[in-house]
């Protein structure tokens, strides 16, 4: 197992130099001066260039200029955004936790919703039931998430006016930035107006996180299915309904932890998908995380910001990817084999 | 009379990664000689891991032995060189329906094995095609077939007539009796022996089926761990097996 | 008194082509302590059989019978429940393929233990795990395990077939069943542990009177461990007795070549000599033949084969043919 | 609990988060809402502030953000009539030649205190003297700051016009000119020219962060800042010690929305209380709705298509008039303005008093245009770039359908456009460069005088600081706009003016487009909000009727 | 008499092609997906020839024009028209030249190329195959659409720089998963048959391996082609994709969005049409994956 784990890691390490070569590469890449795209500087008098030049080991190779760039990722100096001209790791780690938030709740639901009804719907998969399930499934992995996102915002918020369409809360609360998780914010703020912050921010959180959950749920939904389905028809399911166990047990003990040991890898895909759809849907709900960030940077030509937002959103996804990888194997004796 | 086929001294090993860096050598075959006559039957038994599946890769040239040789009608087989080889040796596979392309259909596939090895014409090959289908029980219908549209007993005949086409000395029957229904396991010995009779086919069986083998070989290898434990005539093996564990194998199949 | 008792048991599949009948009016019994064995090749019905008395045959098998008693009970009225927890008391199945039937994500202790009803468990509560755990060594050690230490913290991918085998029949006889039906329990393993598993089988129908319904297709292999057989053939009973004489004296045509097939059967035999072998296969489910459905591999074969023979008795010997091999047919 | 950061405080939390989840996130009642929510209102606009002082920008969406909520100016216009009013100046003096200004200070005005700055005395001269040497003094510390660059400002001269500014008292400022100039005091009144406070200047200097100046803005004005988060909002608090009645809301946001769409939908769910520039398209729309008020007002506004006339071909005058003539601008009015808007004949809207009504209405004529090409020697035609802003301005609500119009128009004469579009930032960047061929943009008044409309647009010191964006330097129209600006009398002025705009008519660095009326889209809980017809807008005295 | 199942049975006789074909047809679902998905094509390859109106005629005089069957709407605009005067429907039918036209071309040229590479990758091992295999689980992390964003990011948006962007995104799935299927095909028994009998390289990869993996690439590419479209219309939508006058459907839904409420159509159907698109897809995946289990499990 700890050989495994190491064997994970070194395989990390890899995708990680991998991916830093590419951002780096990006520098050269983009239009623009490498120094301007690596530092995020518009402009700078011939001394900064100078400076610069040491710095970033321009006069070297490649591979110095690559270590150099390495050097100043690790230390935290990420360049500036050539839109605000502020350092790019603030302004990430003040957008990531919004993003991540929304994701995480969206992913919430959709293992909490996507898996039961799966599992519901595999329990009879000929019924009305489990047909109309599978119904809203395709649907629902169908449906554009823009496209979802107006028809909703149409109903709920200019048709019925009962949500608001944009932001993380109303703008006229001011929550300190903690955590840079809005609910949690609320929570640890001593604000006497928590409850109203609260219900408001909740009210923002609705819609944003329904759109993106569909996707997820309704794939999650589908996948357990066929996952349950597959793992029904397996002869140890028969034994133990053989020893006497009532359906629920088995369902319990040998059906779930069977069927959901794929599932939990799916969640590693899942997500990488979320993530993307968390850049529209932030769009369209304007809600200030890393995803809306970065298009608005590729509107804007900032070169900077993209190469940041590339490596950050990618680690994010890779660590995540891997985690649940290591995760499936941990509970998986069957993958520990090899 | 000279041997069909000559093994000597057969050696293999595999390296298996025990850890980083760290490798076990694991022996699948030990020093295994072995001969076989034109016209005889041979039967390896052994279980799993003695060696038995290593020996038939190497016999039909999958994998490269580490140390000795194998000798086909007197000369040393060019390993990797099936078009030669295949006028010598065939390899029948356990189970016939996985050795068939699901999307081909049985005519193509004879087609092709006579169009690799020989330099028939269309004409030609379709009458080989028709003959060997005849020779094994079966109609020129069934080269339109899918192999999916085939019984068991059908499969393993389509697999001998792949086998055979090429007229070969040698049969290699890797467990190919073994998981057949008993009824039809007979109509295809009797047909084996048949073929054996008529042409002067030599079987190389590799099974663990020792009621069958006291029925139909002539000589008996046992396997175990790559080890060569006993080697001789099948009755005499059966009487009088020298090695503990030949006798166990034998007691547990014939007790 | 008869453990089981099955008069006409018929199971049909729900196919989009109509309904297929894959067991054709099968009679099955079982007195408590017999050892029957339930030979037939492929496609004969005899898993549906077994999986239709355990009850795990999906819905889309629709299962009749005359009679399906269960110590003088009909089961097959008996809510779905209830069924399933008489049942579940008293009948276990092995399988072909051990390390397929269990659970691969679960440890092998956790899987026993799982398999020892509570009702067994004599002791107060807070003993109970103890207890468990106690059993489920000892039933290890019933099948021959003598190393449970390490078996029970082990995952199924870790062990051989024949250990798996071994514990599934631990985990069968944990509940001390009336009834166990092991369905070609050896098929996956290698001819010494074959053997093994066959006496571990008889000695628990020796020592403790359970009842064993031991399904194969090789008649040789269970002829010396039973004590009764059937022959089914492609869905319908062709024969069924007493081993001994039937193996000596088969009436049905089908019986008698699958003896002779078997070259152990014929002392005499010339090794590398012809065996006996009835002409044609067994036929695919979509494609049954009516009436005797032998019929068109049977050597005896008449116009009146079309016609589905009843099931006559010889004494204790029961068999289906218009045209037995011995004697009159009696009316 | 054996999860060891659920602390007792914590659970409260949670379960209270569970309570209140469930039940009343759909419910949109609210009681007591805190003071700052309830009175608060909240100003969607269309885009994020440049700056935070008005003296380095000319955009208008940023001097509608800052300057009337956070500075005063010396001198206040009438928003009806034009006149000036004392501002900050509580009355003012002008010597015989018109070159000696002295302003006499309100007392008692006070500067904003906030977390990062508390006055320790009101306004005196020193800041006004600190105010305007930044922008001429080349050493002032601070002068460099933001790129020295003071569009505004260096567009009307002011350098050179403006030889001192002093202080000989504490209340009193004088102005030296090196010229008469008619248009000084309504330079004066524009939102520009917002007074910033010494005092903070010193602090700033002291501790090194000159750039907080800008960034993190001190001024007299009815709000103090309080947060800005970059597209996203701007925070204010009511300045509790404002010199004029204080401000109604506690707090003011200015929610940043770019999208059109999008700040329509949040005036209809109420997250907006004011939109700045609804779309006119569904003014209609939006009137019916009995929650929204539309507020309409005449502005002092022209929308543009300039030629970079420093390009070739753009630099032949035949070029720019066939260019001119190829398009349909009735169809324009149309499509982009939906009506809402005159069609331009000159810079100058008609409602100034210089307008000179015998300028010929531009023809949508493309058989003339192709003959000018022609003779220009583009008989085939050439490909050339329309850059289209990328935002809704007051006086161009949809650039990108402007320019897909006019692509489809100039096709016709053989000229091959595309659409070139960048996000607003980077598009004004590049503009300054001069990096395209024409664009469509347009101006808004700052002031009432018609200088206002000529200097920063076509002259030859604004061609240089960029905002003229026809990139356009005539020596003869800069002569008539100087000689209009040293007299003071007006009758004299105008003809110059009017001279001005027919010489322009021929030359047609910039086709006119249209003069757009101001529209306000408002809650209609929401009272005393006031458009001002020379861009920004008050909000101090916005207040919200709650039921 | 040992031939009494001589005749094929009507069941058995189909090739496994007609055999998938049959499980296809019995699912009404996946027939209706393939009925839609037929006319999304056709309209693909027809809609210039059966536009009404020419999609880029501005009309000045017939400006948002409402749909037909609202009483100011005209029959001849049977969705109206834009701000600009264009007709809708022809737009919008222009449009799946675009969405789903560009999307089957994307996804067919991801397949070619991971056909190809995928084949490199599955028919030679060792240590080569273990660096690909890294740099495949890099690029596999990476959604597709944060792929194209930074894809056009470097080139710049644009529906020719779109197209680029996702067929290099769906790469290294298309990879990954042939690579797969033919590692999986030459474990087979037949391919070592097959290879025993003779038959080189080159005669194991279109005898057998292409045939078999068939089904795999198919499915692959239904998938891809969902992904493919909502990319396609994700990155118009954005801005990022498709430009101003193209008829791509997401970039209709994102020019009309200003005018979402005097002009919901604009809105509501070329979404409705992405929708459509997508589903007809899926559904035919869905159907041939439920087939190909069906016809395994026969």
């Amino acid at each position: 197992m700890i050989l495994y784990l190491l064997r994970r890691l070194v395989l990390l390490a890899f995708v990680f130099i991998a991916l830093s070569i590419l951002a780096f590469s990006l520098g050269y890449l983009f239009p623009g001066e490498p120094w301007q795209n690596f530092s995020g500087l518009r402009s700078a008098s011939s001394e900064q260039l100078a400076q610069l030049t040491t710095l970033y080991r321009l006069d070297q190779g490649y591979i110095a200029q690559y270590l150099a760039y390495l050097t100043r990722i690790f230390s935290g100096d990420w360049g500036l955004s050539f839109a605000s001209q502020q350092p790019l790791l603030q302004e990430m780690l003040t957008l990531l936790p919004a993003t991540l938030e929304l994701a995480a709740y969206a992913l919430f639901i959709s293992f909490f919703i996507g898996i039961p009804i799966g599992i519901i719907a595999a329990v009879k998969p000929d019924g009305v039931l489990s047909k109309l399930i599978s119904a809203i499934a395709v649907t629902g992995y169908s449906i554009p998430v823009f496209w979802w996102a107006l028809l909703l915002i149409m109903l709920f918020s200019l048709g019925l006016g009962w949500l608001p369409t944009a932001g993380r809360i109303g703008v006229l609360y001011e929550v300190n930035h903690v955590t840079g998780f809005m609910l949690l914010d609320i929570l640890l703020s001593d604000s006497h107006h928590q409850q109203e912050a609260l219900i408001n921010a909740l009210r923002h959180l609705l819609l944003p996180t329904l759109v993106l959950a569909t996707f997820p749920t309704t794939v999650m939904i589908r996948f357990t299915r066929d996952s349950m389905l597959d793992v029904w028809e397996q002869s140890y399911i028969k034994t133990a309904r053989a020893k006497g166990l009532n359906r629920g047990q088995v369902l319990y003990r040998h059906g779930l932890r069977n069927a959901l040991l794929p599932v939990i890898r799916q969640i590693g895909l899942q997500f990488s998908t979320l993530i993307t759809l968390a850049m529209i849907t932030e769009v369209i709900f304007s809600w200030p995380g890393i995803g809306r960030w970065l298009i608005d940077s590729i509107y804007q030509r900032n070169y900077p910001a993209i190469q940041a937002g590339l490596l950050v959103i990618s680690t994010l996804v890779i660590s995540v990817n891997m985690l649940t990888e290591i995760l499936h194997t941990l509970f998986n004796p069957l993958a520990r084999k090899r | 009379m000279s041997m069909l086929l000559d093994v000597r001294h057969l050696s293999k090993s595999y390296r298996k990664s025990a850890g980083w860096f760290r490798y076990r050598h694991v022996h699948a075959l030990d020093n295994i000689s072995f001969s076989l006559q034109q016209g005889k039957t041979l039967a390896i038994v052994g279980e799993t891991g003695s060696g038995k599946s290593t020996l038939a890769k190497l016999l039909v040239g999958i994998e490269k032995p580490d140390h000795g040789h194998i000798l086909l009608d007197g000369t040393e087989v060019q390993l990797r060189h099936y078009r030669q080889y295949n006028h010598m040796v065939r390899f029948i596979f356990q189970d016939a329906s996985k050795s068939l392309n699901p999307q081909q259909k049985i005519g193509q596939m004879l087609d092709d094995v006579l169009r690799f090895n020989t330099r028939m014409d269309s004409q030609q090959r379709m009458h080989k095609i028709h003959q060997t289908l005849k020779q094994l029980g079966l109609l020129n219908e069934h080269s339109d077939y899918y192999p999916h549209m085939f019984s068991g007993g059908q499969l393993q005949r389509v697999a001998l007539a792949r086998a055979l086409i090429l007229d070969p000395k040698l049969l290699i029957l890797d467990e190919a009796l073994t998981a057949l229904d008993p009824s039809l396991r007979a109509q295809i010995v009797n047909l084996l022996l048949e073929l054996q009779q008529k042409t002067g086919l030599a079987y190389l069986l590799i099974t663990n089926h020792l009621r069958l083998v006291k029925h139909i070989a002539d000589d008996l290898l046992v396997l175990h761990q790559g080890k060569a434990l006993d080697y001789g005539n099948t009755a005499h093996v059966f009487k009088h097996a020298e090695h503990d564990y030949s006798r166990k194998l034998i007691n547990s199949a014939i007790a | 008194m008869l453990l089981l008792d099955i008069k006409n048991l018929t199971i049909e599949l729900n196919t989009p082509d109509g309904l297929i009948r894959a067991v054709d009016r099968v009679n099955l019994s079982l007195r408590e302590g017999e050892t029957r064995g339930l030979v037939g090749e492929s496609g004969s019905g005899k898993s549906l059989v077994a999986k239709a008395i355990v009850g795990v045959l999906n819905k889309r098998w629709q299962i009749s019978a005359d009679r399906f008693n269960w110590r003088g009970q009909d089961i097959l009225t008996l809510p779905y429940e209830q069924q399933r927890r008489v049942i579940g008391r008293d009948i276990a199945m092995i399988y072909q393929e051990p390390s397929r039937s269990l659970d691969p994500t679960a440890a092998i202790l956790e899987q026993l233990e799982e398999a020892i009803p509570d009702h067994l468990l004599e002791g107060p509560w807070w003993k109970r795990s103890y207890l468990r755990r106690r059993k489920a060594i000892g039933l290890l050690h019933k099948v021959g395990i003598r190393d449970h230490q390490s078996v029970l913290q082990s995952y199924p991918y870790q062990l051989s077939e024949g250990v798996c085998q071994k514990i599934m029949i631990a985990m069968a006889i944990a509940k001390n069943p009336k009834l166990l039906i092991a369905d070609e329990p050896t098929t996956a393993l290698e001819s010494t542990t074959q053997a093994q598993l066959f006496r571990l089988l008889a000695s628990f129908n020796q020592l403790k009177g359970m009842s064993v319904l031991l399904i194969s297709h090789e008649l040789e292999s269970i002829a010396r461990y039973t004590q009764s057989l059937s022959v089914l053939y492609c869905g319908q009973l062709v024969e069924a007795g007493e081993t001994a004489a039937i193996i000596k004296q088969p009436f049905h045509p089908y019986t008698h070549a699958l003896i002779k097939s078997v070259p152990e059967f014929q002392p005499n035999l010339q090794p590398k000599t012809p065996l006996y072998a009835l002409p044609g296969s067994i036929p695919v489910l979509q494609h049954l033949p009516i009436g005797c459905r032998l019929g068109p591999r049977c050597p005896n074969a008449r116009k009146e084969c079309v016609k589905t023979p009843t099931l006559e008795r010889l004494q204790n010997h029961f068999y289906s043919c218009h045209f037995p091999l011995t004697g009159t047919k009696e009316s | 609990m054996n999860l060891p950061w659920i602390t007792t405080a914590n659970t409260r939390y949670l379960t209270r988060l569970w309570l209140l989840s469930a039940a009343s996130v759909l419910s949109a009642c609210q009681p007591q809402l805190p003071e700052t929510v309830r009175s608060g209102l909240v100003y969607c606009s269309e885009g994020s502030p440049e700056s935070f002082n008005p003296q380095l920008v000319t955009s208008g969406t940023t001097i509608d953000a800052i300057s009337q909520q956070l500075y005063d100016r010396l001198l206040d216009i009438a928003p009806g009539s034009g006149e000036l009013l004392p501002g900050l100046a509580l009355s003012w003096q002008v010597s015989d030649d018109g070159l000696v200004y002295q302003f006499t200070l309100r007392p008692d005005v006070q500067f904003h205190h906030t977390e990062y700055f508390t006055p320790s005395r009101p306004l005196s001269a020193d800041d006004v003297v600190f105010t305007f040497n930044r922008i001429m003094l080349t050493e002032h510390p601070f002068h460099a700051q933001g790129g020295a660059n003071y569009p505004f400002f260096q567009s009307v001269d002011w350098a050179g016009l403006v030889k001192s500014v002093t202080a000989p008292s504490r209340t009193q400022v004088r102005f030296t000119l090196s010229r008469p100039d008619s248009s000084f005091l309504s330079n004066l009144a524009t939102d520009f020219a917002a007074i910033l406070s010494a005092e903070y200047g010193q602090q700033l200097q002291a501790s090194g962060n000159l750039s907080r100046l800008d960034s993190h803005p001190i001024g007299t004005g009815p709000f103090r800042f309080r947060e800005y988060q970059k597209d996203v909002l701007i925070r204010y608090y009511r300045h509790r010690h404002y010199w004029r009645e204080l401000a109604k809301p506690e707090q003011l946001v200015f929610d940043i929305v770019p999208n059109n769409a999008r700040r329509m939908a949040k005036l209809f769910t109420h997250e907006c209380d004011v939109v700045a520039f609804p779309r006119v398209a569904e003014l209609s729309l939006i009137s019916q709705r009995p929650d929204v008020d539309v507020q309409e007002s005449t502005s002092m506004n022209v929308g543009f298509w300039a030629f970079n006339t420093a390009k070739a071909p753009f630099n032949n005058v035949k070029v720019r008039q066939a260019l001119a003539l190829a398009i349909n601008r009735e169809a324009i009015l149309q499509a982009v303005y939906f009506g809402h808007a005159t069609a331009a004949n000159s810079v100058l809207p008609p409602t100034s008093w210089a307008y000179n009504p015998n300028l010929s209405a531009q023809q949508f004529d493309p058989i003339r245009a192709r003959q000018l090409l022609t003779e220009a020697g583009y008989a085939d035609g050439f490909s050339m770039d329309i850059w289209a802003m990328p935002v809704q301005r007051l006086y161009n609500p949809n650039a990108l359908k402007m320019a897909e119009l006019m692509q489809a128009d100039l096709a016709q004469i053989g000229v091959r456009a595309s659409i070139v579009s960048y996000e607003w930032n980077s598009f004004r960047r590049k503009l300054g460069a001069n990096e395209h061929d024409s664009v469509l943009i347009g101006w808004s008044a700052d002031n009432a005088d018609p200088d206002n409309f000529f200097r920063p647009l076509l002259s030859c010191s604004a061609a240089q600081t960029g905002t003229n964006r026809a990139n356009w330097c005539d020596e003869n129209f800069d002569r008539f706009i100087a000689q209009a600006l040293l007299t003071a009398d007006q009758k004299q002025r105008r003809s110059y003016y009017m001279a001005a705009q027919q010489y322009l008519s021929e030359q047609m660095p910039l086709l006119p487009i249209a003069h757009s009326q101001r529209f306000q889209a408002i809650n209609s809980t929401i009272k005393g909000i006031q458009i001002n017809p020379y861009g920004g807008i008050a909000l101090a005295n916005a207040t919200k009727d709650i039921k | 008499m040992a031939k009494f199942r001589l005749l094929p049975d009507e069941y058995l006789a189909r090739s496994p092609l007609t055999q998938l074909w049959r499980e296809f047809s019995r699912q009404h679902s996946a027939i209706a997906g393939l009925i839609l998905f037929s006319g999304f094509f056709l309209l693909a390859l027809l809609s210039p020839l059966i536009t009404p109106h020419d999609p880029y005629l501005q009309n000045d005089a017939l400006l948002l024009l409402p749909p037909s069957w609202s009483e100011l709407g005209l029959v001849q605009y049977p969705f109206g028209t834009d701000d600009l005067g264009r007709d809708m429907f022809s737009r919008l039918l222009v449009g799946a030249r675009y969405t789903f036209g560009i999307a089957m071309i994307t996804v067919l040229g991801a397949l070619i190329m991971g056909l190809l590479l995928g084949t490199l990758a599955g028919m030679s091992r060792g240590v080569k195959s273990s660096v690909f295999n890294h740099v495949l689980d890099l690029a596999l992390t990476i959604p597709s659409l944060l792929l194209a964003i930074i894809i056009v990011a470097i080139l710049g948006p644009g529906l020719l720089n779109t197209t680029w962007a996702i067929m290099l995104a769906l790469l290294p799935q298309f990879v990954h998963g042939i690579r797969n299927a033919i590692a999986e095909q030459l474990n087979q028994d037949y391919v070592i048959a097959y290879r025993l009998d003779g038959a080189n390289n080159w005669q194991v990869f279109s005898r057998i391996v292409l045939p078999n993996i068939w089904e795999r690439l198919t499915l692959m590419a239904t998938m891809a082609l969902s992904t493919a479209i909502l990319d396609i219309a994700a990155l118009g939508f954005l801005g990022l994709g498709a430009q101003a006058p193209t008829a791509e459907w997401g970039a209709i839904i994102a020019d009309s969005l200003d005018l979402i409420y005097v002009a919901p159509v604009g809105v509501a159907i070329p979404g409705l049409l992405i929708f459509l698109a997508v589903l007809s897809v899926n559904l035919v995946g869905d159907g041939l994956r439920a087939a190909a289990k069906k016809r395994r499990e026969n």
